[in-house]
């Protein structure tokens, strides 16, 4: 019995001194990688905002000029999502917004919209998507560059009630053999725009209290 | 009369091919100068000779006995001398040689003495089986099992309703229609004496609705006998293969014989009517089995008929007796198109379950070779068992034997209903039989691995036994030498030193 | 030299080839072979778990207690793995987003746990760690090859997003094998990964049966290390 | 309620742990010959993946969490799986002899299916609270077993078909693996999340 | 990094402890698959495996060190069946061990023997009868054809014969040996 | 040595036939092809025949190469039939390199790499319609409307020209020609919250589903109990699959009726009949028990109806024939009958 009371402790502490090392040497590199990782987290989000407002337009620290939205059924968000602001010798230049689009063919469709002060359109991208590859998926900017013709645009340009796919009427192109991709997103850019003109003098309030 | 008649699932509707044989009565087929008689013309044990080369034998004498329970007494056909026990080819599927006896018939056939007994009811149940032991009776419808055996019913079964089986199913095979047609008074004889022998209320002559004429034969042989009670004649519709035993109790009685059970294990025996008229014969007219009726007949036989022919009889005098042609890559087959097996030669005896000869027939098996299986389904819709042939072909191909068994071959009756229909014309029942065969063949070798495994064991025991007790031996005489050497060094300390050392 | 380590190389790039014979190691083989350089980043991070593995564990090999083996192991590899992807995460971060959860997911790689208890356990370092070296390029050449595979077929390209792995300057390293390819989506999505997998299973097979005809009664002279 | 059975139908179906994210698949080729073995290793794989879902759920929440060591959870989690499987096996030795002889050999082999370590990872990028790993991990587990019962049952056809010769055993396999998981593209877009 | 390194550690220790006592109090005993590898082995016991009889190639097998392909008098439908118990893919018979042979049974010239009880030591399965200086024969029954009897007899009067089938021994024709190609045209 | 079949017996065989019943197959298929080509324009003919050229190119190759005669397989018919499914479930102007595509999945992937005729698992022709309809999602889900529709139907030679050159000659681009299925279009509206009851009177739709379409299904219906009749196919199948499919789509219909069309509109769109009598039924990857049958058929009902539904592509027949595939082996298993004196 004490010999295997002994062999039991002999794994034990066996395995303790494992991994005490290869804690250690993971904790190591942690230690050594920690920066790098948060700096790249950081430079993958401005990329991303980059792609929908130009980073000549702005410069300020936009990743902590943020706000917190509540969710939000006309940005169709289900949590709290984060606005970052752009401003230009501390004037707001734009917004950059997270919407979603709920009826996507195949579920929802996260997009990044940004837009300048004026309600005009800087840019919007997908982040995320499950539309039919090769049909719904021409929304990616890597795809199709569909989603480019957005910047400029404005609920006066066109008309709000032009905000729809050719197909219903509107003014946007649809893609061959699948409406629904397109007709969700222009219908969820458009909530955006709207949802921007209420609640533009919050969105851009308050700077400081961010950090 | 067909109400309260079963049905079973699958079968076919066969052409019956039968009008070629029935157009004349029984013959018999002259005397062989030669009888070839194997051993085992039965399921079950080789009957042991009794006889020696040179032995002169009168007609019916018994010159083989019955070896163990399930196995069958051999009579001489006719009166003649032994001239060899030795092997002979004999018909099986196999072609192969099995140990016979051959007679030199003297022409005379004369009859050893006789005991016919007029008034069976004065023997014992007992006595009457022993009487068929005695006279080699076997079923006659093909399979050959004993048939004293099947008419024990034992001390923990009770016989309800005894079958006789008059179906026939099978194309071109006539044997039992015309025994019926022309015997039926000896079929009687047979059912009283099976009645009394198995103690039963209860007998169902089934016949297939094709056989009119042995219908009526048989309704009229029974009206003259009313001191039979509770006996009927069934007419069943005529669906391959009806004349299986167990389809035809489930056509007759709506029951199912459990499966790997005897049909007795529901209270049912069932016998074929050539085998009943056979036990008929060895009673009341005290005569062995010797001979029986031979269906000749098929596309290139010119004379097709019935014969009454005596065992050991070759077929080749057999089809030249009725001026056959046989022309070569035709069937030539024994027992009937669906189930029966090709003949190897020609110069083979008859047997007691040589039931039919079928030299051509009108329209076989295309030539055609095997497509694959395209699981349509139709064998399965075939299979009178219910199995599903489709699949156990699949594994029988790839010998996968566990789930073969699995699927229930050992089920199968090999009616070969699933081949008939199976449009990429696989011969399916081939598969099913050599999948049999070797399942037992690799069961045999297991036990014989087993066999050999224990003997192994007992060697390496025994050896390991022999080691230890070797070294025992020499530790004990080791022991001595050293106790006897202390003695001596006891005793003479100084002296055994000095030998120690030289 | 060359007599000890030839059969290890031969195994590991070809006879024994952990993706094609084995089967081991296939979900990040399957899920990250959209492209060649997903294929060739995953199969580089492989690589270096498998050489570190196989060394260390060989290392070790006396002074793990038999019962404790498997534990160890795993958290031996668990490390290096991590290691391997906080390293990822800062140098080659869009890769490190790309290939996700997979990189965790060396982990159970069954290559290389195989590999350990399999050879490293039972070897000196040098030949194991020449081990997880060629049983590493054999992985990754597979990965290659089929991502090789699928990007071709299915967009027409090879060697797109190149930069993700060897820097801006690789941006033009994209070769576009057919010009106004209309993309065969299937390669790119689930079905194609295991068919494609599957032809290059059945390739190999045919070369070695090739092989076989070729050079009859090449007696197993080849002795196998434990496989 | 309806939020549970659509992670279900997601996890089991549209997002099937084999056929979809490409994990477990070492299991899937390996132990899927035969249909009885397929079986014990669904039923094994079950009980381990929903058991270690929760474990390392309650590791990463209560422990790695507060303590902001997050970059050991690949450590920590394949431990905590290692243990799950260890445990598994000696309760059911103890307790189940007759479970133990058709689970025994394959509980070892689980430490290494990517599956389990996968759904730990997933629960955490996902962002699932402790019912919604549960789930998810029950769910992946019924999705590998039956797809694995689906192949090994397919694959007993396979293996006594006329198969040309290089495609006999793995390549085929993998073909029909990716057969499956074409049809299984059916289910796209039935779970709109 | 303290922390860190502390709180694995912890856990290290205590899973450690749990796995050094499990696996010390659950250890299985035995092999059972040995057993069940032995039963499919033909027990001839001839050692054409390079194994010291079937048991030892048995376990060879079960510990991984030797392949299912050894087995020439088990042949072709051992192999399936091991592949079978072991799940692994069927392999053609190894050649070096030899080739699948007929049923053989050991015969022995009773003129020629000069009664030396070598084969008798010999046979695996103490198959032969006789004593020394007396005549040997062979049990038929028990022969196991492992040809063991073969090189230990001094004048050569063994002989092994085919077993000849009968009637009742007979095995329907494998009909995969029969079409060769399906579909073709006879 | 003697052949197989005169080795034992039986001896007598019946006069049943693969290539009998391919043939049937094919005969039976005819009226509903006539219907297409009435409806759709002669690019359906098109498309059948260059289906039926490559298939029997792709099967001659691939028995080559395996080595295996080429007579009795080519005639079989069975590459034929796979061919002629296919073909007419693809558009009725499928450029001809998608069929072709198709085709060479269906005989090389789908079927010789499983050995050829009887040892595929999946449906051929389903096979490559996936393939293509994952692939190819574009071209796979452009619809011509029916030619009582089309401003200018198309002539035989536009026809021609289209599939094989991919040239409009009409009008400006496919766009204009084009448009999706009815069952697409039900799917679509719905998304945009219109009633299912006002969706089926626009112009695309007819009496029960869309405007051909059910002429279609109803001729692909009576080619079906023509193959019933012959004995070709049981009736299990088909009847277990309108069967499935009608009750949970009255079941939903009376519970929620807009989330889809009727049961008849189900029952009468897309390939519902081609499936139920011709796709379903095939002997080789469908279910072979009675019972097994049944099941086999509800499931394929089921799962059409579910991903026609709430799934992501506008028809699941092929889909769900997959997937029942799939689930053969172990139906079957499960569905054996009760043999001969066995109990339970």
């Amino acid at each position: 019995m004490k010999t295997l009371k002994t062999q039991v402790l002999g794994v034990g502490v066996m395995l303790a001194i494992f991994a005490i090392v290869a804690t250690s040497l993971v904790a190591l590199t942690e230690a050594g990688t920690h920066d790098k990782i948060i700096e790249n987290e950081r430079q993958t989000l401005l990329n991303a905002i980059n792609a929908v407002i130009a980073h000549d337009e702005y410069d300020n620290a936009i990743l902590t000029d943020t706000l917190t939205l509540p969710k939000s059924g006309q940005l169709g968000t289900k949590e709290a999502t984060t606005v970052y602001r752009a401003r230009l010798n501390e004037q707001p230049v734009a917004a950059i917004l997270t919407a979603v689009a709920p009826n996507g063919y195949n579920g929802q469709i996260k997009l990044l919209i940004g837009i300048f002060a004026d309600g005009s359109l800087s840019g919007v991208r997908v982040i995320n998507h499950k539309e039919t590859p090769g049909l719904g998926d021409k929304i990616n900017e890597k795809k199709s560059n569909w989603i480019l013709k957005f910047k400029g645009l404005s609920l006066k340009n066109p008309d709000q009630s032009r905000w729809q796919v050719k197909k219903d009427g509107g003014d946007f192109d649809q893609f061959t053999g699948a409406t629904i991709t397109p007709r969700a997103v222009v219908k969820a850019v458009k909530n955006a725009l709207l949802y921007f003109d209420e609640h533009r003098d919050d969105l851009f309030k308050d700077a400081q209290n961010n950090e | 009369m067909t109400d309260g008649l079963g049905s079973f699932p699958g079968g076919l509707v066969l052409d019956g091919q039968k009008k070629r044989s029935t157009l004349t009565a029984i013959r018999k087929t002259p005397l062989s100068k030669k009888l070839i008689l194997p051993l085992q013309q039965h399921i079950g044990e080789p009957s042991t000779p009794l006889v020696a080369v040179g032995d002169y034998v009168l007609k019916g004498q018994k010159i083989a006995k019955a070896n163990g329970h399930v196995s069958a007494c051999l009579h001489a056909p006719s009166s003649g001398t032994i001239v060899a026990i030795d092997d002979q080819p004999v018909p099986h599927p196999s072609g192969l040689s099995a140990p016979c006896v051959t007679i030199e018939t003297d022409g005379e056939d004369r009859w050893i003495e006789r005991q016919p007994i007029h008034d069976f009811t004065a023997l014992t149940e007992h006595e009457v089986r022993q009487r068929l032991r005695d006279a080699g009776i076997v079923g006659l419808g093909g399979a050959g099992f004993p048939s004293y055996i099947k008419l024990n019913p034992g001390v923990h079964h009770h016989v309800d309703t005894l079958i006789i089986n008059g179906a026939e199913c099978e194309p071109y095979i006539t044997c039992d229609d015309m025994i019926m047609r022309e015997r039926a008074e000896g079929i009687l004889d047979g059912v009283e004496i099976m009645r009394y022998a198995l103690r039963v209320k209860h007998c169902v002559i089934a016949i297939e609705d094709n056989k009119p004429e042995a219908i009526s034969a048989m309704e009229m042989a029974l009206k003259q006998r009313p001191h039979i009670e509770d006996t009927i004649v069934t007419v069943i519709p005529t669906r391959y293969p009806t004349g299986s035993e167990k389809q035809l109790i489930q056509v007759v009685t709506n029951k199912q014989v459990p499966s790997h059970g005897l049909p007795i294990d529901i209270g049912i025996v069932c016998h074929n009517v050539g085998t009943t008229y056979a036990i008929g014969r060895a009673i009341s007219h005290g005569e062995p089995l010797i001979s029986r009726i031979v269906t000749v007949t098929g596309k290139d036989v010119k004379h097709a008929g019935n014969f009454e022919t005596l065992f050991g009889t070759p077929m080749d005098e057999l089809l030249a007796f009725c001026e056959t042609q046989r022309e070569p890559g035709q069937p030539f087959i024994l027992g009937g198109p669906m189930m029966g097996y090709n003949l190897s030669g020609d110069h083979l005896p008859v047997t007691k379950t040589a039931n039919c000869i079928i030299v051509g027939v009108d329209e076989p098996a295309p030539d055609i070779k095997p497509l694959p299986c395209i699981r349509c389904g139709e064998c399965a819709t075939a299979c009178p068992v219910s199995l599903l042939p489709q699949q156990l072909y699949w594994h029988s191909r790839a010998k996968d034997l566990d789930k073969t068994r699995e699927y229930n071959l050992f089920d199968c009756i090999e009616c070969g209903c699933c081949s008939y229909v199976c449009p990429s014309k696989i011969p399916l029942v081939h598969y099913f039989r050599f999948a049999k065969t070797e399942t037992m063949n690799q069961q045999q070798e297991r036990a014989k691995s087993d066999v050999a495994r224990i003997r192994h064991e007992n060697r390496l025991a025994r050896l390991e036994l022999e080691k230890h007790e070797k070294e025992l031996r020499h530790q004990q005489r080791k022991a001595a030498l050293a106790a006897s050497q202390a003695n001596k060094e006891n005793a003479e300390p100084s002296q055994s030193d000095s030998q120690e050392k030289k | 030299m060359n007599e000890q380590y030839g059969p290890i190389i031969r195994d590991g790039l070809w006879k024994n080839n952990p993706a094609l014979v084995q089967l081991l190691g296939l979900c990040p083989l399957l899920a990250v072979t959209n492209t060649v350089i997903n294929g060739l980043g995953l199969g580089l991070a492989t690589i270096l778990t498998l050489v570190a593995s196989n060394g260390i564990v060989s290392l070790l090999r006396k002074q793990i207690p038999d019962e404790a083996r498997l534990p160890v192991f795993v958290m031996i590899i668990a490390s290096i793995v991590t290691i391997i992807e906080l390293s990822m995460n800062a140098w080659f971060h869009e890769l490190y987003l790309i290939l996700g959860i997979f990189i965790p997911l060396i982990v159970t790689n069954c290559a290389i746990t195989g590999r350990a208890e399999a050879f490293a356990a039972r070897n000196p370092v040098g030949p194991s760690v020449v081990d997880g070296l060629m049983m590493g390029i054999g992985f990754t050449t597979v990965l290659v090859i089929l991502g090789g595979m699928r990007e071709v077929i299915g967009q027409g390209t090879l060697l797109s997003e190149a930069h993700l792995m060897f820097g801006e300057a690789a941006r033009n390293f994209t070769i576009v094998v057919f010009e106004d390819y209309r993309g065969f989506l299937m390669a790119l999505l689930p079905p194609g990964a295991f068919i494609g997998l599957g032809l290059i299973v059945a390739l190999k097979n045919i070369i070695d049966a090739k092989q076989a005809s070729k050079q009859p009664q090449n007696i197993n002279a080849i002795a196998e290390p434990a496989s | 309620m309806a939020d549970y059975a659509l992670i279900l139908i997601s996890t089991i179906l549209v997002n099937n742990i084999v056929l979809v994210k490409f994990l477990g698949l070492c299991p899937f080729m390996g132990v899927s010959r035969k249909l009885e073995t397929a079986m014990g290793m669904g039923l094994a794989t079950t009980f381990v993946l929903t058991l270690s879902s929760i474990s390392s759920y309650l590791i990463n929440e209560y422990l790695l969490i507060p303590l902001g060591i997050e970059f050991l959870r690949t450590i920590s989690f394949i431990f905590v799986i290692a243990v799950v499987v260890q445990f598994t096996e000696l309760v059911v030795h103890k307790t189940s002899p007759l479970l133990y002889q058709v689970l025994g050999i394959f509980l070892p082999l689980i430490t290494t299916n990517c599956a389990v370590l996968g759904v730990a990872l997933l629960n955490v990028q996902e962002q699932h609270g402790f019912l919604e790993s549960a789930l998810y991990g029950f769910g992946a587990a019924i999705g590998f077993s039956m797809v694995l019962v689906i192949f090994a049952s397919m694959r007993e056809r396979i293996a006594v078909s006329d198969v040309p010769v290089p495609f006999q055993g793995a390549a085929i396999s993998l073909i029909t693996a990716g057969l499956m998981s074409m049809a299984f593209m059916g289910f796209a877009g039935l779970v709109k999340v | 990094m303290f922390t860190a390194i502390v709180a694995i550690t912890l856990m290290a220790l205590i899973f450690g402890l749990l796995l050094g006592f499990a696996s010390i109090h659950f250890k299985v005993e035995g092999d059972p698959i040995v057993e069940q590898i032995d039963k499919l082995l033909p027990q001839t016991q001839c050692g054409q495996c390079s194994f010291a009889g079937c048991r030892p190639y048995a376990e060879a097998i079960a510990s991984g060190e030797a392949d299912i392909n050894r087995c020439p008098p088990g042949g072709e439908a051992t192999i399936q069946a091991l592949s079978d118990l072991l799940e692994v893919e069927v392999k053609p018979l190894d050649d070096e061990c030899g080739v699948e042979k007929p049923k053989m049974l050991a015969v022995i010239d009773e003129d020629r023997c000069i009664g030396c009880t070598l084969c008798i030591q010999a046979c695996p399965v103490d198959a032969i009868l006789g004593a020394a200086k007396q005549m040997h024969t062979v049990i038929a029954d028990e022969c196991t054809g492992c040809e063991l009897c073969l090189p230990p007899c001094p004048v050569d009067c063994i002989d092994m014969v085919e077993t000849k089938p009968n009637p009742n021994t007979w095995r329907w024709p494998d009909p995969a040996h029969v079409d060769l190609k399906i579909g073709d045209q006879p | 040595m003697m052949p197989l079949h005169r080795l034992s017996s039986p001896f007598l065989s019946g006069t049943n036939r693969v290539t009998l019943q391919m043939l049937t197959v094919i005969v039976a298929l005819i009226p509903a092809v006539i219907t297409l080509v009435f409806f759709f324009g002669p690019g359906v003919l098109f498309t059948i025949l260059l289906a039926i050229v490559v298939a029997l190119l792709a099967e001659a190759a691939m028995l080559k190469l395996r080595d295996r005669p080429l007579k009795p397989f080519l005639t079989d018919g069975s590459a034929i039939v796979t061919a002629v499914l296919l073909a007419i479930a693809l558009p009725p102007l499928s450029p001809w390199w998608l069929t072709t595509v198709g085709i060479l999945f269906a005989i090389i992937f789908a079927k010789h790499l499983y050995g050829g005729l009887g040892y595929n698992p999946f449906n051929p022709a389903m096979v490559a319609y996936v393939i293509l309809l994952i692939s190819f999602p574009l071209e796979m889900t452009t619809w011509l409307p029916v030619h009582s529709l089309a401003e200018n139907p198309l002539t035989i030679s536009s026809a021609f020209q289209m599939i094989f050159s991919g040239q409009v000659t009409i009008g400006q681009g496919i766009d204009t020609i084009s448009g999706a299925t009815p069952l697409d279009s039900m799917k679509t509206q719905i998304g945009l919250l219109q009633h299912p009851a006002q969706i089926i009177n626009q112009p695309l739709f007819g009496h029960f589903s869309g405007k051909g379409w059910e002429w279609v299904n109803i001729w692909f219906a009576i080619g079906g109990l023509l193959l019933i009749y012959r004995r070709v196919i049981s009736w299990h199948i088909p009847v277990a699959m309108l069967t499935g499919l009608m009750v949970i789509s009255l079941i939903t219909w009376l519970i929620a009726p807009e989330i889809t069309g009727s049961p008849l509109f189900h029952l009468l769109s897309g390939g519902t009949m081609l499936g139920a009598f011709f796709i379903a039924t095939d002997p080789i990857t469908a279910a072979t028990t009675i019972k097994g049958r049944l099941v086999f058929g509800v499931g394929v009902g089921l799962l059409t109806y579910i991903i026609r539904v709430w799934g992501g592509y506008p028809d699941g027949i092929a889909f769900a024939v997959l997937l029942m595939n799939m689930l053969v082996p172990l139906i079957d298993y499960y569905t054996q009958p009760r043999v001969y004196g066995s109990v339970k």
